[in-house]
């Protein structure tokens, strides 16, 4: 409540003049009380989002104060979620901001026993390597029966649940073009 | 485990459900069952009231305190008596109280600039803050008394200029000192009862008493210790008086907080209780019977203290076991509740 | 001015703070019949506040791995499941040995239904759940004792620490006849280290008409935040309901300015009794009791003035 | 759903407060339970009992919303007279091979007014070869594009024809009596009336009532069978298209239901166009036909336009009519190529690489230690996830490394652990369980090297086509001809350097199609040309890209739209939140109620009366109720005006299913794959044309049958706490979470500690044929024994979120199950499976593996292989010959792993 702030320095004073004598509140209050406010309010921007746990699909408002996440909440124009998050969602700035995120590339060579850390456009070479190679070494033009399969047996890949559909296209259009048939997500599981 | 703050002390030994909402209240190790066992409710065991955070520092400043109160008044009667021995006597106990008073106080913060927090507001509901007022008068007027007393004994040349000054204000200091003394002997009391802890704010009635007779008591063991055995006659008187009242009140204490006076007999707190009457019933028996004689005043002063010290410390127990049991929180509401008795607003 | 019910009574505590023209008292309902024991409301609260982890413990009471209310802790959701009143003589379980003796689960359990509700007409079986936070009380014992004014009466009528003010005296932790507050420990360094903790009832938010978080987060409404004066209503209204609906376990608590504490900004409405929620059945407050208990100070102070005196009188008669 | 989906439960708190009745059917007392009127505690894997028991209520009481029923519903459509159903077969339906375990459903089909030859062209065709519909999981097709059936079956609308579909209903469920279900489901039959007069007295015109399910019930080996039971009960009450009523799935991603329409799935392609099959789809044609189905009514007539705006889409200017649009650069399936069928290829060093993106099947897929043996044996493997999760590090700290089976300095496969970006730091949509897409926008940055999987793919494609640049291999076509050019941007720098960020909303554009010469989005997928002058990459997607508006990104606050909130997000197809809802209104057009009005047909409005209501229309708008298909038509023309399922071949829900599943017409109680007990309603134990995976490495425990089945006698059960979220990836790093739900615990009653000397909050093991885990015990009577077939069963049940790594770790419980699949759709029987339980850690190091094989030598399941049929060989034999003359079913295919 800014401006109930006497301006006298010391509380004791202020509780006498400021109505209350007992120190309970008003006279008591320091600085940064006054001053305090949200940093919903504070924030640069705010992005709406959506949830990244279950399907349900609330919404989120994503609060961002100098590049950094300082808040998601649930988005109370929502149809489906009126504003509520569940305690996965409302941990959502704990998942984007925790520590023990990765934050670069690690790599794991054959028998090793530790990891390394790679540069990224290093393990993009690398893993584009694998595939051009793993494809080539497992292409089939023709299946035991004969039939036309044109396709690789080699690479697989599951995920995609958690991902967008943009992702998911890619990823199946990308992978359909290069042969790849053993494409599989969550929803198979 | 990520490495921040752990809990905020979260009852640590947790019975893995081990505590059936439905306890069967029991004599927890102790000998003595003061009421019939009690069924109550509660969840999982797990305590309702916080016990206060704090150390033993407070019980040793509960017992400093004390001292350094009756001391003050012990030197001030001393001091109007002519009874210089008394004084010193007094003086210095003031002293030493207040300084350990202080380092209990200190620790128990963590740091000494917290203290300043304390002088921002004066609160009169807040039995920490009047008596951080007290003390704050209290002190630098028994500080100069002990001063001066200090002054006194250096050699006389060098009590010239400002030093003769502070001779000259050792008595009214002294009497200042004195008169602002039974409230910090006081005021601890409501600082103990003035909470949710149930053995500590059902004693409110009598543990003023308890806690000045202990002061009183404390105090005179102090002088007997350290006074000339000639001088002192008061002290004997006030610490028999103090012990009286003490011993007196603290058994009307028992029986009238209710069901957690059982925790002023079982376990640490029991034993500390039981040693402090023995003590303080030895010690005043000592003080009457045997004044006269130097070695039985010192050691009747010895135990009148250390039956002082084991009433704080055991009162101090006592409030921390009926927190942690919430027995004792939750039995006396629901019997007012059961007997249509709640605490409700009269108008 | 120290007001007439200052200390004890019906007060609205935003104008006995000193606060001239306050917005109206702002409060929790949590009506635990509606309660999923989700726990966002820990969780929402922790990230806003940025309460830290309070411990990586399995309690083994039902689902509450969260202890209790405390520093790294203001909300709490506590679990008890609740065996059936009557169990239907032909549950498997009785059948499979009926010569063993129960298994003691610890978990809670209750005693003969309160009068006039028929015992068939209770469930088998309950579990029930409730979000436990700070009550904001009327009278708040932690807010009177703090000799800091660290503790204070916000304008919206809830009590809030100041963390720049506390000195970590701990003197509130031992006079909430709740067990909220507490001091939070943990390595130095931190500086709300050693400073009292507990639901600020998000006053941040609140002075941008925001919504607490955890009442935000909530996803079923048993948190409800707003006015006091329309929340009481609104329990009301809501145990009348579920009194209609055969309900008759449920009862408020808290919601009554005239109650020892002189109502709290936050109740609950809930079903059985406050202690089997680790609640105490009829809260106190301590202060209430204050005058008195410096009248007896005084007294005791007095005597051993006039003790004192009298050592020396008869002596020197 | 209060325990995975609480924001979703919202809505039940708020009809229970409006006065509503809550019961919750469960194995065990749940946070659901614990806010229900009344819980049912029911053994796990007998659903199909239990629906099947109220389908029985409804039918013999003929509680059926009969008007809905006769117009809506299949239920008049006469059946063959060669079918023959369960009760005469002992469990098999008619048609079924003993040799393939599969059925030739030509005797299942309807009969028909048509002239043979079309019944074999319609009916026939596409019902096909079931091997191959269970190798390529061909349900899942079905999903949007239905039976294809004849568009007019014969039918008799009086329901008294003894061969109508109601009356085969009427038969076939007779046998689900309340006895029945109390012996074979553990139901008392008061709990089980309660539940049938309350789902029956709240449905009719003036009420509706939800059916809502979580996706553990597809995770059965009869998990397609479920949720049929519950459409036909659903269909017979009149609650589909209709408010408040339906069927709901509460999936568990964010964006599964996105994943499925534009999937990641081997046998489908986006839009559930199949993806084209070795032995059926020669030609494009060949693969056009088979979904649009010549001679059934619906919008899958235009399967053409959809499939080659598709290929259009993929291939761009390289796809033309000459060349068939490029379909001969599709690769072809040929068979199982599922996540389980792949797993156990790695095993057998098949697989050379794998992808892993956002998923850690080493914890959340069935059978962990076959999933982390198989990654073990890969060349590389590439993860890309937000934290240091188990199936990145199963090389040097998985069960396996402990058990000695993984030797880190003997393993060779390489890891990539790439960092993944999270949800806030980038922009695309998420499709929410109710089929609406939301677009997010994007808040930060991704920290460090952390990039999209937008990013991680384009630019692998890229690199990949950067590669094969100048290749004159024709294999190489199909990568170098793709449509792959998207913008970038983002950092201006990285943007620069050809690191960029491809802009999802381009991606979305293309989902949407477009007309290729204009480039202007398409706003229908009526707009569909099947002559390459447009394209689009999932066909149900169009719309949302409508006006060149990004539709998904609409945000109107509910408070300023209807409850029905046509504003939010976008959903497929073109909008309509509820699908079919042309079956809210009566025959004639008009609501059921004013109660219940939607959707309805207003004469007045536009030339000559539309459809109008709260929802878009799903259904032609101008087509009046009375509008009567012309002879000899098909396709959309055909759909009549009282035919609301408009994607189904006769335009009916479907009560009786013809085609288009593996495993019969109807659903019917078989016992989970592993269970304590006898099937009571057949001979045929378990559902006998799932698909099995038979190696040493999946043993299966054994069946009552079997001597030995007393070594694994309580049935075990796993589900999610609301605290953590599937395999842990996103919850077990949090503190926030973690710590809410620290431990791993098992679930027993305490009748169940009693038997084991099992302690509370002490440690149990769980044993299996595959694995033994360990857990804190949790002695709660919210888990309860009941009476089956007259003994009494012991239900275990525990959280799967545990794995190794993480701020709180523990055993998984997925480990515990093996692999057996339901035969439709290749989901694994994850739900239910036979343990035992004892108290005290397991064994550690070599200890645990000669622990299980103990178990599993006693079990017998070693030698002793189960058998899938247990139908008397006279009913194999019998259903067997059902068979239409000269009909050779069955491809030249071998049956693998019988």
């Amino acid at each position: 409540m800014a401006g109930s702030r006497s301006l006298l320095p010391w509380p004791v004073l202020r509780q006498l003049l400021d109505g209350d004598v007992l120190g309970r509140g008003r006279s008591v209050r320091s600085r940064r009380t006054d001053e305090v406010e949200p940093r919903t309010a504070t924030a640069d921007r705010v992005a709406r989002s959506v949830c990244p746990y279950c399907a349900v699909g609330c919404g989120q408002k994503v609060f961002v104060k100098d590049e950094e996440v300082v808040q998601i909440e649930g988005d109370p124009d929502s149809p489906v979620s009126r504003g509520r998050l569940c305690p996965k969602g409302s941990a959502s700035k704990n998942l984007v901001t925790s520590s023990l995120r990765q934050t670069a590339v690690k790599y794991r060579a054959p028998y090793a026993t530790e990891w390394q850390e790679l540069d990224l456009h290093t393990a993009m070479d690398m893993v584009a390597d694998r595939v051009v190679r793993s494809r080539r070494d497992t292409w089939q033009d023709l299946d035991e029966h004969g039939r036309k399969v044109r396709r690789t047996m080699g690479i697989a890949s599951l995920g995609g649940a958690t991902l967008d559909n943009e992702e998911n296209y890619l990823i199946k259009k990308l992978f359909t073009a290069m042969g790849a048939i053993q494409i599989e997500n969550q929803a198979r599981i | 485990m990520s490495g921040s703050a752990s809990g905020g002390r979260p009852d640590t030994q947790v019975r893995h459900g081990g505590s059936p909402g439905r306890t069967r209240g029991s004599s927890r190790g102790g000998d003595r069952v003061m009421v019939p066992d009690a069924d109550f409710t509660s969840y999982y065991g797990r305590p309702i009231v916080k016990p206060a955070p704090w150390e033993h520092d407070i019980a040793y400043y509960l017992f400093t305190g004390g001292v350094a109160a009756g001391s003050s008044l012990l030197a001030a009667g001393a001091d109007l008596t002519d009874r210089p021995g008394l004084r010193r006597s007094g003086r210095i106990g003031s002293l030493i109280a207040l300084l350990l008073s202080v380092v209990a106080l200190v620790h128990d913060l963590g740091k000494p600039s917290r203290f300043i927090n304390m002088l921002r507001v004066v609160k009169l509901t807040s039995p920490m803050s009047v008596g951080t007022w007290i003390l704050t008068l209290h002190g630098p007027f028994a500080g100069l008394a002990s001063a001066a007393e200090l002054v006194g004994m250096l050699p006389t040349r060098w009590q010239r200029g400002p030093v003769r000054l502070l001779l000259r204000l050792g008595r009214p200091a002294g009497l200042v000192g004195a008169v602002t003394a039974p409230p910090v002997a006081a005021y601890t009391a409501v600082l103990l009862a003035d909470t949710a802890t149930p053995a500590w704010h059902s004693a409110y009635e009598e543990l003023p008493f308890v806690f000045c007779g202990s002061a009183a008591a404390a105090s005179g063991g102090w002088a007997m210790v350290t006074a000339p055995v000639a001088e002192a006659g008061p002290a004997r008187t006030f610490a028999v008086g103090g012990a009286a009242v003490e011993l007196l009140m603290a058994h009307r204490m028992e029986s009238s907080m209710g069901l957690s006076a059982e925790t002023l007999h079982t376990g640490k707190a029991g034993r500390l209780m039981r040693a402090s009457k023995v003590l303080t019933a030895a010690g005043a028996a000592g003080a009457l019977l045997g004044g006269r004689s130097r070695v039985v005043s010192v050691v009747s002063g010895t135990a009148l203290m250390a039956g002082s010290l084991c009433t704080r410390l055991g009162v101090y127990e006592a409030g921390m076991a009926s927190a942690r049991d919430p027995k004792y929180t939750v039995v006396p509401q629901r019997e007012r509740v059961e007997r249509g008795e709640q605490v409700r607003y009269q108008g | 001015m120290i007001g007439r019910n200052s200390l004890f009574g019906p007060l609205d505590p935003a104008p006995d703070a000193g606060y001239e023209a306050p917005p109206p008292r702002k409060g929790f309902f949590t009506d635990t019949s509606v309660c999923i024991g989700c726990k966002a409301c820990e969780v929402a609260c922790k990230e806003w506040n940025d309460v830290p982890e309070n411990l990586f413990q399995m309690l083994g009471t039902s689902y509450d791995n969260s202890h209790s209310l405390n520093a790294n802790q203001w909300r709490h959701v506590a679990f008890i499941e609740r065996p059936g009143r009557s169990t239907a003589p032909d549950q498997p379980d009785r059948l499979a040995d009926p010569a063993t003796p129960p298994v003691d689960i610890g978990m809670p359990t209750v005693g003969a239904p309160p009068s006039g509700v028929p015992d068939e007409a209770k469930p088998d079986f309950q579990w029930l759940m409730s979000s436990d936070v700070c009550k904001h009380c009327t009278h708040a014992a932690c807010l009177d004792v703090c000799p800091t004014g660290s503790l204070f009466r916000s304008e919206f009528g809830t009590v809030v620490v100041q963390d720049d003010i506390c000195n970590g005296c701990g003197y509130c932790v031992a006079a909430c006849p709740y067990g909220v507050i507490d001091r939070r420990t943990g390595p130095e360094g931190d500086p709300s280290v050693g400073i009292a903790q507990k639901c600020t009832l998000c006053y941040d938010r609140l002075t941008d008409g925001q919504r607490p978080a955890c009442a935000a987060a909530c996803p079923t409404e048993s948190i409800v935040y707003g006015d006091v004066e329309q929340l009481r209503q609104q329990a009301n209204e809501r145990v009348a309901a579920l009194h209609e609906q055969g309900v008759m376990d449920a009862r408020l608590y808290g919601n009554d300015p005239e109650d020892g504490v002189g109502g709290t900004g936050a109740f609950f409405l809930l079903l059985d009794e406050p202690e089997v929620y680790g609640l105490p059945p009829d809260p106190v407050v301590t202060t209430k009791d204050l005058p008195h208990m410096f009248t007896r100070a005084g007294m005791a102070g007095t005597a051993l003035l006039i003790g004192a005196a009298l050592s020396f009188v008869r002596r020197r008669s | 759903m209060a325990e995975a989906h609480p924001v979703g439960f919202q809505w039940v708190v708020e009809a229970k407060k409006r006065g509503a009745r809550i019961i919750h059917v469960d194995p065990r007392f749940t946070r659901t339970s614990a806010l229900a009127h009344q819980h049912v505690p029911i053994r796990v894997g007998s659903d199909i009992a239990f629906l099947g028991g109220i389908i029985n209520y409804v039918l013999e009481n003929e509680l059926d919303f009969r008007d809905y029923v006769v117009s809506y519903t299949n239920a008049a459509t006469i059946v063959s007279d060669t079918f023959v159903d369960v009760d005469d077969l002992d469990g098999l339906f008619s048609g079924f091979d003993p040799e393939t375990r599969t059925y030739d459903p030509t005797s299942w089909q309807y009969e028909s007014e048509d002239t043979d030859a079309d019944l074999h062209r319609s009916q026939a065709d596409s019902s096909g070869d079931h091997v191959e519909h269970r190798e390529t999981a061909a349900g899942m097709q079905h999903e949007s594009h239905g039976s294809s059936v004849s568009a007019r079956p014969m039918r008799d609308e009086t329901l008294q024809h003894p061969r109508c579909v109601y009356q085969v209903l009427k038969r076939h469920y007779a046998r689900y009596t309340p006895e029945v279900v109390e012996q074979v489901c553990g139901v008392s039959q008061d709990d089980f009336l309660a539940v049938c007069r309350a789902w029956t007295e709240n449905s009719g015109r003036e009420r509706t009532t939800a059916l809502v399910y979580s996706v553990g019930w597809t995770q059965h080996s009869v998990g397609v069978q479920y949720i049929r039971a519950g459409a036909i009960l659903q269909l017979l009450l009149g609650n589909m298209g209709r408010p408040g009523g339906g069927i709901m799935a509460l999936r568990g991603h964010a964006s599964i239901q996105g994943s499925t329409d534009i999937p990641t799935l081997f046998n489908l392609l986006p839009g559930y166009l199949p993806m084209p099959n070795a032995a059926k789809h020669h030609t494009l044609t060949d693969w056009i036909e088979s979904v649009r189905n010549p001679g059934a009514k619906g919008f899958w007539a235009n399967a053409g336009a959809y499939g080659i705006n598709l290929l259009k889409a993929y291939w761009g200017d390289a796809a033309t009519a000459d060349n068939d649009f490029c379909f001969d650069y599709m690769p072809r399936i040929t068979g199982d190529h599922g996540t389980y069928r792949t797993v156990l290829d790695m095993i057998d060093g098949k697989v050379k690489g794998y992808f892993l993106l956002g998923q850690n099947p080493a914890v959340g897929s069935a059978h962990g230690r076959a999933q982390r043996l198989g990654m073990a044996n890969l060349d590389w493997l590439v993860v890309r996830d937000l934290f240091e999760i188990e199936s990145a590090t199963f090389w040097k700290d998985s069960p396996e490394v402990e058990t000695g089976e993984i030797v880190p300095e003997e393993c060779r496969t390489e890891v990539f652990l790439f960092p993944a970006a999270s949800h806030v730091e980038k922009e695309g949509t998420f499709t929410q369980t109710q089929r609406m897409l939301q677009w997010r926008e994007k808040a930060v940055e991704p920290p460090g090297d952390a990039t999209s999987e937008l990013w991680f793919f384009y630019h692998l494609g890229r690199m990949v086509r950067e590669r094969l640049a100048g290749s004159d291999d024709e294999r190489d076509r199909p990568v170098l001809d793709l449509a792959w050019d998207y913008p970038l941007h983002g950092d201006p720098e990285q943007v620069a350097a050809g690191w960029g960020e491809p802009s999802a909303e381009a991606v979305l554009k293309e989902i949407n199609g477009y007309e290729v010469a204009t480039g202007r989005p398409l706003s229908t997928f009526t707009e569909m040309k099947a002559d390459g002058s447009t394209l689009g990459g999932c066909w149900i997607y169009t719309g949302v890209y409508k006006d060149g508006v990004n539709q998904a990104a609409r945000r109107t606050s509910r408070h300023d739209q209807s409850p029905v909130a046509p504003e939010w997000g976008w959903a497929w197809p073109l909008n309509r939140r509820i699908l079919y809802n042309r079956a809210s209104a009566d025959p004639e057009g008009r609501p059921w109620s004013e109660r219940k009005a939607y959707v309805w047909w207003d004469p007045e409005k536009g030339d000559a009366g539309e459809w109008v209501g709260d929802d878009v229309p799903d259904f032609e708008k101008t087509k009046p109720p009375s509008y009567r298909a012309p002879e000899g038509s098909e396709g959309v023309e055909a759909i009549e005006g009282i035919d609301p399922f408009i994607m189904q071949g006769d335009g009916k829900g479907a009560l009786y299913v013809p085609q288009g599943l593996v495993d019969g017409p109807m659903p019917t109680h078989y016992e989970p794959v592993e269970s304590p007990f006898r099937n009571l309603v057949h001979g045929q134990q378990g559902n006998p044309t799932r698909k099995e995976y038979r190696r040493d490495d999946n043993r299966m425990n054994p069946v009552p049958d079997d001597d030995h089945a007393d070594v694994f006698p309580f049935v075990f059960t796993t589900s999610r706490l609301t605290e953590h979220h599937t395999a842990g990836g996103m919850s077990r790093y949090l503190e926030h979470l973690a710590e809410l739900q620290p431990e791993m615990f098992v679930e027993v009653s305490p009748a169940l500690a009693r038997e084991r000397g099992l302690e509370h909050m002490g440690w149990c093991h769980v044993i299996t044929a595959r694995s033994a885990i360990e857990g804190r015990v949790m002695v709660t009577e919210r888990l309860r024994p009941l009476r089956v077939e007259g003994r009494i069963v012991h239900q275990v049940w525990m959280p799967y979120h545990w794995g190794q790594s993480g701020l709180v770790s523990g055993d998984s419980a997925n480990d515990l199950f093996g692999i057996s699949l339901d035969p439709n759709v290749l989901i694994q029987e994850s739900k239910v499976g036979t343990c035992d339980v004892r108290p005290g850690k397991r064994p550690r190091g070599t200890a645990l593996r000669d622990y299980v094989d103990g178990y599993v030598a006693r079990s017998g399941a070693v030698d002793h292989v189960v058998p899938v049929v247990t139908a008397s060989a006279d009913a194999v034999r019998r259903s067997h010959d059902v068979q239409e003359d000269g009909k050779d079913q069955h491809a030249p295919h071998q049956v693998e792993d019988r």
